[in-house]
């Protein structure tokens, strides 16, 4: 096996263990959102692993950068304590939960069945910043407007939604 | 637009001049907030009433000078209603027509109409009512006029039912004048919407005439070609739904009949007459004039107008006949017992209506024309004399507060003796001639049952006499019963009240001469073609084939009737000038036939018992709040929101838990579920 | 093999800077600074102190207080000095040198994306103080850690947006390639020239000329980016998260140690790099200002090396050496200045700490990214 | 009056939005700049203004009107979203002009009507108005269904706020209630106009909503062969499917809510009882007419067979609505509610008259739909004023009004003798015409509506009598004061179409009569091109079609 | 490298994960992070499939990736008005448990 794949399942078999972990860690947010974060990097692994590497750098950035401590300063300035947050009693939740996972775990053999070709060698350049940026200035350059947009947006509401008294 | 004035022009001007005078009354009333003098509202509507019957003349002199001897004359004004092409074109014209019948309408109609004007100009301004109420007053009256004129004017069924509607409008406004007054509003609308009913028969008849015209490919609305084009359709039947016994009729009898519809419920005939006595809560001149002298004779101008019509539906003429003769009657005997001076008069137009119908019906289109005529004079007559005699007793009308008035107003017992007497038929006078036409004809013509028609018009014509004497009688002779504060100021009225009085009473008497049955022509004066009016009159009006009676019979006939106009004139004699106590004994023996009688049979009652309160009833607690209320709104359109609620509260509502996750599990279940069907 | 070498250089890097750092504050505020810590009498001008100090560090309990998580509490020193140290791994310490037919790249790893890797780097040492405060249960640990990570995505933001007038300047985000680029010359009038056609006297042209180094290029986002790097260390004047005077150490206060070490080794080990990047992004990198890497070779192996007889590979080691002692002298330079704004400046509130970044800093960088982005368009470099 | 010779129609249409807007913004401007705003009077003058201009102009459009043509006139046709055949299409015939006009009329009548009428939130009052008449215009100019449909929906909106906003007690119910009713109709419209759409995409193989074409070579909806059953699925024929009837049954639906025809018809006295006096003159004088309007313009000439096949249902729902109408409207106790009846019944009158299908009934229906505009509309104004003055409707608080009020009264009389449809008065040519068209086409329904005049009769006067005559009983109504300068004015202006309608119908005649002889045109012709092929003619004709056009595959994804 | 199945397993596994996290953490944060979860897991997808058509030499394909990036935009939007929501919810009725929290049905 080759080192990439070694790295692979390693990245994978991380992710999952720490998603799991976020998931399953009832007791300690800030332990969930470091599982979190240590899933994000795991993924971002992955992405260099698939030749994104800017969208790797990316995915830690953002995520793990940003998002997941945003995550954890909204713990630490509600100071919330850990122990108040047993799994919800619904039990259709829990049910649909549980079916969920049976359904998608019954799926996964039928995914590694390999009906895909292998993947093919990419060309220079491929998953770096250029190749990208051009796409996202030519092709997408709607998309990127309409996201930017959306992210003003964003910021706008969550400066409002979080503002103690509008003034 | 509107077309060119010529010769005929002048037509025109017999109606609008009254609606101009109308519409200038109208325009001040609601728009200026002064008060016009009365002086001003008196010389604008006399002097265009005046100044129509001046047209009126014109237009009737030119009638007979006409040279090209067909005896119309067509007066074009505007198109008013036009629509479609082709066979199913319809265009109804505002185009006046003037033949010797309408001739002669119009010239009554001016002309009473006129001396009418000019009588409430006096009796109005006793009235002790405001400026504005007096110019309303002419205002309605101009408007009368003119709407009266438009329909015997018109030249097509459209334009005369815009007259016919529109009479029925001012009787309404004019009724209700004293409109403070809650009873003379009912009264005024218990008219309109009576005429309605009628109208309703009337717009039956046009429409089914009309589409019928069509079906031949002859659409028209205009009387003359209707009659042109009449004979296409005589033989077309109508098919009778089952429930009404199937079959088919003669489509010219339906239409005739539909047509007679409209004419019982202007003429107030038998069922439709209840609103001519309520009618009386009017202001007496309107009394005379509206519901005694012009509008109520609409219905027989109509079927006479439509003789033609009727002349081949023979069916039609006979209920025409029937209904006019048992009108006759029935409102007769109803005048017996009444005790309001004008209701008594009503009851009596009621019946002399139905004289006119017998004649119309029985084909004597002539005599009704001429009864119409003869009618208008007498009648208005009597109803200004009670006028009169109202004014002098200071708005009193029961008969039971009169008495012995020969003394204080002499000018008008003597105004209203003669028409007394020419109503009841006193030989000479024209109510004489003109009634005897129609026994006459009513004897002669050879719809079935025709004697029996004779019998009850003779019959009405001695009960005639009866309840004329008798009101004569209590209004004039015998002690003063009035109150005493009253019998005090009892004075004759003023000299715009008797002049108009004195012309008519000329009228009522020699009117007559100008249709002198042919029997006194030969007999008596020696004329020949001794009746003109029927002469003038022939061209435009159907004939009936009719048995033919020699002189001999006709002179039975007219003594027939004087001895029941004497027999009447005895009884009443003797009940209210020899023993005048008695009617009330035998009222007091006879109660209940009495108070039948009193109460008018309990016509009124019964239509309120049968139409008026289950109409509402069921409007008010079956459409209203049943069907709308409770099943419309309530089950379907209530129901389908309760279905929507509850759809919500009892099944929906779970799913609506709030809670985002349950929102995700039903998302993510519907995303497995989608998968699932993909991959299947 | 590079690795190791600056592992241990790093290493004995950070110890050394507080030295500095304690003899430069002194010689600020005329003292003598720490001159107390001998082996026997010998004092080096204070250097044991920094040695003395590692010796208590690793010797003094390690203490978790009640009520804090454990594992966290335990891994977050850690967490903080693991990105500082890794940090280094794409800074060039000098060019790519031919020995023979061996290419020698004085950088540990080199990729496309090399300054993303900082980006990512700084981004993730975040996570060390905010875990720390947070873990310690303690509410001054807790407001510290606040701080902390609400500056630290503030100014991340802004920081990278500062340096992208770079990255338009240099058409690249390699290191390496960077510094490259930096390494020589450009004329400071010749936009003139291109803007407004014409040529300019020659002496203008000849003598008017600068390296080409970011911070003449880029001179805003120069001090943008040193501001909001620094502010990203947490050290003063943006030291707010462990302001002795309201939150008694900040986030690190439950700490004692070797881990209370390693949060203030991994600061000056960022100390640093952040002289590493600045000197590599702004300040030329290696290159010696006026002499070019050719030039260097050229004339020492074809001239110096001609004459004396050596080839090819001493001209290379020769200039490896020049370079490598550029870029330490450049380092140090910076290092110097961020000793010297730390003691010159007082520390900012909070309020004026987020306004610099939000309404300051941030449009002033897009303006920036504007202006520059205009004239690469219109300079068509 | 130069630039916008072009744009006439569209200038009518959009004037008074673009007022409402521009005083909008001038205002926010106004507020802006620190002032509170613009005073309540400039609003009102300038709604009023602009609406006067519009009605200006749309006496221009009389005029120039072309009665001698059939077809559209005053035609703009612009692309909008050509690709699915959205078109910004108006144009107006001789039906069209006259509901042009009805709308232009009255609502600068409302606005002087309600001129102290509305005392709060005017600025809002007024946008809403000038909103509302563009919607209307709007509506009665589309050419393309898909405006139509757009401009249909955008009238609730500010009819919505105007019912809610400054009505009575119960006026959000009302709203609601009025809302939801023409929406739930409308939705059933909107697919079937989809299902027509993609008819004439199957058929000619191009997404077009126009009505009409406006040049000779491009097809229109109107060149749509609308099926009259089996549409095949899978090789079988639906047996219960019929299209035309189906697609007929939706269009007639969302109309028949909107006229409102006899079952549907419970929104509309709520929505007049609690509508102030403005909204309830712009909803009886033009929002009910939409109804009647896209019967003749869309649901009839669209599906010519089906509407013959429902004729008998519409017949005797028509007639049961003139009666039962006239029925409920007579026992009424507040006057508002009655007159929303008698809007039954006379719309029953309209409804008749179109599905006479023949020349005359359906002038008369035109012409009924305007005069029921004017007449209803008046007595909605009028029984404003008396709310005004004693804030009360109820026919038992009065009874003798016209004592203190007779210029009131006499106005209330020609109002209601015009609603009584008498001669020489407007509402007597629309019903005769009705009456005399419904009696060429199906004579016993017609004389059953005949009645319904006398009930009209009976219910209007009865109502006269009640509030206007009598005694002064209640003493509250003994000083109540006589029209104003401003109400007179009002009621003359109305007076004014009142009578020229009566007197001289022809100006109007004249104008409907091509359209409405196009129309049965229209219908003749598109009953021909539906029934002649039976339907696996159709079905092989577009084979034919398909393989000589490769766009008309009518499985393919309806694209541009 | 690995099959490109293999990827897909993996981002399946997560987004599983994720949405098993929603369904069964009543802490709005950690469902909010689980909605993280699955966005990446998605990610990770895409990012695996741009890499099994990466385009030809001299002409990368991107979109993938682009997406992903769009992704991450619309991720921290999320986090951030979500977040926004969070606090002020905590403001009002001192919880983060979404249990507590049912207003979503009026």
């Amino acid at each position: 096996m080759e080192i990439s794949a070694v790295l692979f399942y390693v990245f994978a078999g991380l992710a999952v263990i720490s998603a799991l972990a976020m998931v399953l860690n009832v007791r300690n947010t800030v332990a969930a959102a470091m599982s979190l974060v240590v899933t994000m990097v795991s993924i971002g692994g992955i992405f260099v692993l698939l030749d994104a590497y800017l969208v790797a750098a990316l995915q830690i950035m953002v995520y793990g950068g940003a998002i997941v401590v945003l995550f954890l300063f909204v713990v630490m300035l509600l100071n919330l304590r850990t122990d108040d947050f047993p799994p919800v009693g619904l039990r259709l939740a829990k049910l649909g939960g549980g079916l969920l996972v049976v359904v998608v775990v019954s799926a996964i053999p039928r995914l590694l069945g390999g009906v895909f070709p292998e993947i093919p060698a990419a060309p220079t350049g491929y998953g770096g910043y250029r190749a990208l940026g051009i796409a996202l200035y030519t092709d997408y350059v709607l998309l990127v407007e309409m996201v930017s947009l959306l992210l003003l947006a964003a910021i706008v509401g969550a400066l409002i939604l979080a503002k103690r008294k509008i003034d | 637009m509107v077309n060119g004035a010529t010769e005929e022009s002048v037509l025109r001007l017999i109606p609008l001049l009254p609606l101009a005078a109308a519409a200038y009354h109208g325009v001040m009333l609601g728009l200026v907030r002064r008060p016009t003098p009365r002086t001003v509202t008196i010389a604008i509507s006399c002097g265009a009433v005046l100044a129509s019957f001046v047209a009126s003349c014109v237009a009737f002199w030119s009638l007979i000078q006409h040279p090209n001897g067909s005896h119309l004359l067509v007066d074009n004004v505007f198109s008013w209603i036009g629509s479609g092409v082709g066979v199913h074109a319809f265009s109804a014209d505002v185009a006046f027509l003037l033949d010797p019948l309408s001739s002669v309408m119009t010239l009554v109609i001016t002309g009473v109409g006129s001396l009418i004007h000019i009588y409430s100009v006096a009796y109005m301004d006793d009235d002790q009512r405001d400026d504005k109420g007096f110019q309303r007053f002419f205002c309605y009256l101009n408007l009368f006029t003119f709407s009266m004129l438009i329909l015997v004017l018109a030249d097509n069924l459209v334009l005369m039912f815009l007259g016919w509607e529109g009479v029925g409008l001012c009787s309404f406004l004019l009724i209700g004048f004293w409109y403070s007054d809650e009873w003379n509003a009912y009264c005024g609308s218990k008219a309109f919407i009576v005429n309605r009913i009628g109208d309703f028969g009337f717009l039956l008849g046009l429409f089914l005439l009309f589409s019928s015209l069509v079906d031949v490919g002859k659409p028209a609305v205009e009387f003359q070609d209707i009659e042109r084009n009449l004979a296409l359709i005589t033989e077309a039947t109508l098919a009778v739904p089952e429930w009404l016994g199937g079959g088919e009729w003669l489509l010219v009898n339906v239409i005739a009949l539909c047509f007679f519809v409209g004419a019982v419920g202007k003429s107030a005939q038998l069922p439709l007459y209840v609103w001519l006595p309520d009618a009386m809560a009017g202001p007496t001149p309107v009394s005379a004039l509206i519901h005694a002298a012009t509008m109520v004779t609409a219905g027989v101008y109509l079927v006479c107008r439509m003789g033609f019509l009727f002349a081949v539906a023979p069916f039609a003429s006979m209920v025409v006949a029937w209904t006019g003769a048992l009108t006759a009657v029935f409102a007769a005997v109803i005048a017996i017992a009444q005790t309001d001076i004008k209701k008594v008069l009503a009851y009596s137009t009621v019946s002399q209506l139905g004289y006119m119908f017998l004649a119309a019906g029985c084909g004597g289109y002539t005599a009704a024309v001429f009864h119409v005529a003869s009618h208008a004079f007498f009648k208005a007559l009597l109803f200004l004399g009670a006028g009169s005699v109202i004014l002098a007793l200071h708005h009193e009308q029961n008969l039971e507060n009169m008495g012995g008035l020969w003394r204080r107003t002499p000018r008008t017992h003597v105004v209203f003796l003669i028409g007394v007497l020419t109503i009841a038929g006193f030989p000479g006078l024209s109510g004489f001639f003109s009634k005897d036409e129609i026994l006459v004809a009513a004897f002669a013509s050879e719809i079935p049952g025709h004697t029996w028609l004779y019998g009850i018009g003779l019959a009405t014509s001695g009960l005639t006499a009866f309840y004329m004497f008798r009101l004569h009688f209590l209004t004039f002779y015998g002690e003063s019963r009035a109150s005493a504060d009253i019998r005090e100021h009892i004075d004759e009225p003023g000299k715009l009240i008797i002049y108009p009085l004195y012309v008519l009473a000329f009228f009522a008497i020699f009117f007559g001469y100008a249709g002198l049955p042919q029997v006194w022509g030969d007999l008596v004066f020696g004329v020949d073609n001794s009746n003109s009016l029927a002469n003038f009159l022939m061209p435009t009006l159907a004939v009936v084939p009719h048995n033919q009676l020699d002189h001999t019979t006709e002179v039975w006939l007219a003594a027939a009737a004087i001895t029941a106009g004497v027999v009447g004139f005895g009884f009443a004699w003797f009940f209210y000038m020899m023993r005048p106590q008695l009617p009330e004994r035998i009222a007091a023996a006879l109660r209940i036939p009495h108070q039948l009688l009193v109460r008018k049979f309990y016509v009124d009652e019964a239509y309120d018992l049968l139409f008026v309160r289950p109409l509402v009833a069921i409007s008010d607690r079956v459409l209203f709040r049943v069907i709308d209320v409770a099943v419309i709104d309530g089950l379907a359109v209530g129901g389908i929101a309760r279905l929507v609620r509850a759809t919500g509260t009892n099944l929906l509502r779970h799913a609506q838990s709030g809670f985002a996750q349950t929102y995700i599990f039903f998302m993510i279940a519907g995303a497995v579920a989608i998968v699932w069907i993909l991959l299947r | 093999m590079t690795a190791v070498i600056l592992g241990v250089v790093v290493g004995a890097f950070a110890p050394v800077i507080t030295w500095i750092e304690r003899k430069q504050s002194a010689v600020m505020q005329d003292r003598i600074g720490a001159n107390r810590a001998d082996i026997g009498g010998i004092t080096i001008l204070g250097l044991l102190h920094p040695l003395a100090d590692v010796i208590k560090l690793l010797s003094k309990e390690d203490v978790v207080p009640t009520g804090a998580n454990r594992v966290l509490h335990l891994i977050a020193p850690v967490i903080a000095a693991v990105p500082a140290i890794i940090a280094y791994g794409v800074i060039p310490f000098g060019s790519t040198y031919v020995f023979g037919g061996e290419t020698i790249s004085l950088v540990v790893a080199n990729p496309d994306w090399g300054f993303l890797y900082i980006f990512v780097i700084g981004s993730i040492a975040t996570y060390g103080t905010v875990i720390a405060g947070w873990a310690s249960n303690n509410n001054w640990s807790l407001l510290g850690s606040l701080r902390a990570s609400a500056q630290m995505i503030s100014y991340e933001v802004t920081m990278g947006l500062s340096v992208v007038g770079c990255f338009l300047v240099y058409e690249t985000l390699k290191l390496t390639d960077m510094a490259m680029a930096q390494d020589t010359t450009f004329r400071v009038f010749g936009f003139v020239e291109v803007l407004f056609g014409g040529e300019l006297p020659w002496w203008v042209s000849q003598f008017a000329v600068l390296p080409q180094w970011g911070i003449f290029l880029q001179p805003l986002g120069f001090l943008m980016f040193l501001t909001c790097i620094m502010a990203e260390n947490k050290r003063p004047p943006f030291d707010l998260p462990e302001s002795e005077s309201e939150l008694v150490a900040g986030y690190f206060t439950e700490y004692s140690g070797m881990r209370f070490g390693l949060f203030f080794m991994s600061e000056f080990i960022e100390v640093v790099v952040i002289a590493g990047l600045i000197t590599t992004v702004f300040l030329g990198g290696w290159a010696v200002p006026f002499l070019s890497q050719e030039w260097i070779v050229d004339r020492v192996g074809n001239g110096f090396g001609a004459f004396a007889g050596f080839g090819d590979g001493f001209a290379n080691g020769f200039c490896m050496l020049v370079h490598f002692a550029t870029f330490l002298v450049k380092v140090v330079a910076v290092i110097w200045l961020q000793m010297a704004l730390r003691w010159t400046l007082p520390r900012f509130r909070y309020d004026q700490v987020m306004d610099l970044c939000w309404k300051v800093m941030l449009p002033l960088s897009l303006v920036n990214i504007f202006v520059t982005a205009a004239l690469v368009l219109l300079l068509g470099e | 009056m130069g630039p916008i010779e072009p744009f006439l129609l569209s200038f009518v249409t959009f004037f008074p939005l673009l007022a409402g807007v521009g005083l909008l913004l001038i205002a926010a401007l106004a507020s802006w700049i620190g002032t509170k705003g613009l005073p309540d009077s400039l609003w009102k003058s300038v709604g009023l203004a602009s609406t006067l201009a519009t009605f200006g102009v749309s006496v221009r459009l009389f005029v120039e009107f072309d009665a001698t043509r059939t077809g559209f006139q005053f035609v703009e046709h612009l692309s909008w979203i050509p690709e699915y055949g959205v078109n910004y299409f108006v144009g107006i015939d001789g039906i069209s002009l006259l509901m042009v006009m009805l709308t232009t009329f009255l609502v600068p009548i409302v606005f002087i009507a309600s001129w102290d009428d509305i005392r709060e939130s005017i600025p809002t009052f007024v946008f809403f108005m000038l909103f509302l008449e563009t919607g209307m215009l709007g509506a009665f100019v589309s050419l393309n269904v898909f405006q139509f449909y757009l401009f249909f929906e955008v009238m609730l909106i500010p009819m919505y706020f105007i019912i809610g906003i400054w009505g009575g007690p119960r006026r959000i119910y009302a709203a609601v209630k009025f809302f939801l009713f023409t929406m739930f109709g409308s939705l059933f419209m909107l697919v079937a106009v989809l299902v027509t759409y993609l008819l004439h995409f199957e058929q000619f193989g191009a997404l077009q909503f126009d009505l009409v074409s406006t040049t000779g070579e491009s097809k229109a909806l109107l060149d749509t062969v609308i099926p009259l059953s089996g549409q095949i699925v899978d090789g079988e024929p639906v047996v219960w499917w019929k299209t035309q009837t189906w697609l007929f049954a939706a269009f007639g639906l969302a109309f028949a809510i909107k006229v409102p025809m006899f079952p549907f018809h419970t929104w509309l006295p709520d929505a007049h009882v609690e509508a102030p006096t403005a909204g309830s003159v712009v909803l009886a004088g033009v929002l009910l007419k939409m109804g009647t309007y896209g019967f003749v313009r869309f649901a009839i000439p669209l599906f010519p067979v089906a509407a013959l096949e429902f004729t008998p249902i519409i017949l005797a729902l028509s007639v049961v609505g003139i009666l039962y109408g006239s029925l409920v409207a007579m026992v009424q106790t507040d006057i508002k509610r009655l007159v929303a009846y008698s809007s039954v019944a006379h719309l029953g009158f309209v409804m008749l008259g179109m599905f006479a299908l023949n020349e005359q009934g359906l002038n008369g229906s035109v012409l009924q739909m305007v005069n029921h505009g004017v007449s209803t509309g008046a007595l909605f104004l009028l029984v404003g004023m008396l709310y005004e003055r004693r804030h009360t409707r109820l026919i038992s608080d009065f009874g003798g009004i016209a004592k203190p009020m007779p210029v009131y009264a006499a106005f209330f009389g020609l109002v209601t003798l015009s609603s009584i449809g008498l001669p020489m008065l407007n509402g007597f040519v629309g019903e005769f015409l009705i009456l005399m068209g419904g009696f060429l086409a199906h004579p016993p329904s017609a004389a059953v509506a005949t009645f319904g005049v006398v009930l009209a009769a009976v219910y209007m006067l009865w109502m006269y009598r009640r509030v206007m005559f009598g005694p002064v009983t209640n003493p509250e109504n003994r000083s109540l004061i006589d029209l104003g300068l401003r109400e007179k004015l009002v009621m003359v202006a109305m007076a004014v179409p009142i009578l020229w309608l009566g007197i001289y119908p022809n100006t109007f005649l004249l104008r409907i009569q091509p359209s409405v002889i196009e129309l049965l045109h229209q219908v003749e012709v598109r009953t021909a091109l539906t029934t002649l092929p039976s339907t696996e003619d159709v079905a092989l004709l577009a084979a034919a079609d398909t393989a000589a056009d490769p766009a008309a595959d009518p499985n393919r994804e309806p694209q541009p | 490298m690995v099959p490109i199945e293999h990827v897909i397993a993996l981002s399946a596994a997560l987004f599983t994960i994720g949405v098993g996290g929603v369904l069964i953490r009543r802490n709005l944060i950690v469902i909010l992070m689980s909605i993280e979860l699955m966005l990446n897991a998605a990610n990770v997808a895409l990012i695996g499939f741009n890499r099994m058509w990466p385009g030809i030499e001299g002409a990368p394909r991107m979109d993938g990736q682009v997406f992903v990036l769009m992704v991450i935009t619309v991720a921290a939007c999320e986090v951030a008005v979500g977040l926004g929501i969070l606090i002020s919810m905590f403001r009002n009725r001192d919880s983060v448990n979404i249990d507590e929290v049912n207003l979503l049905k009026w």
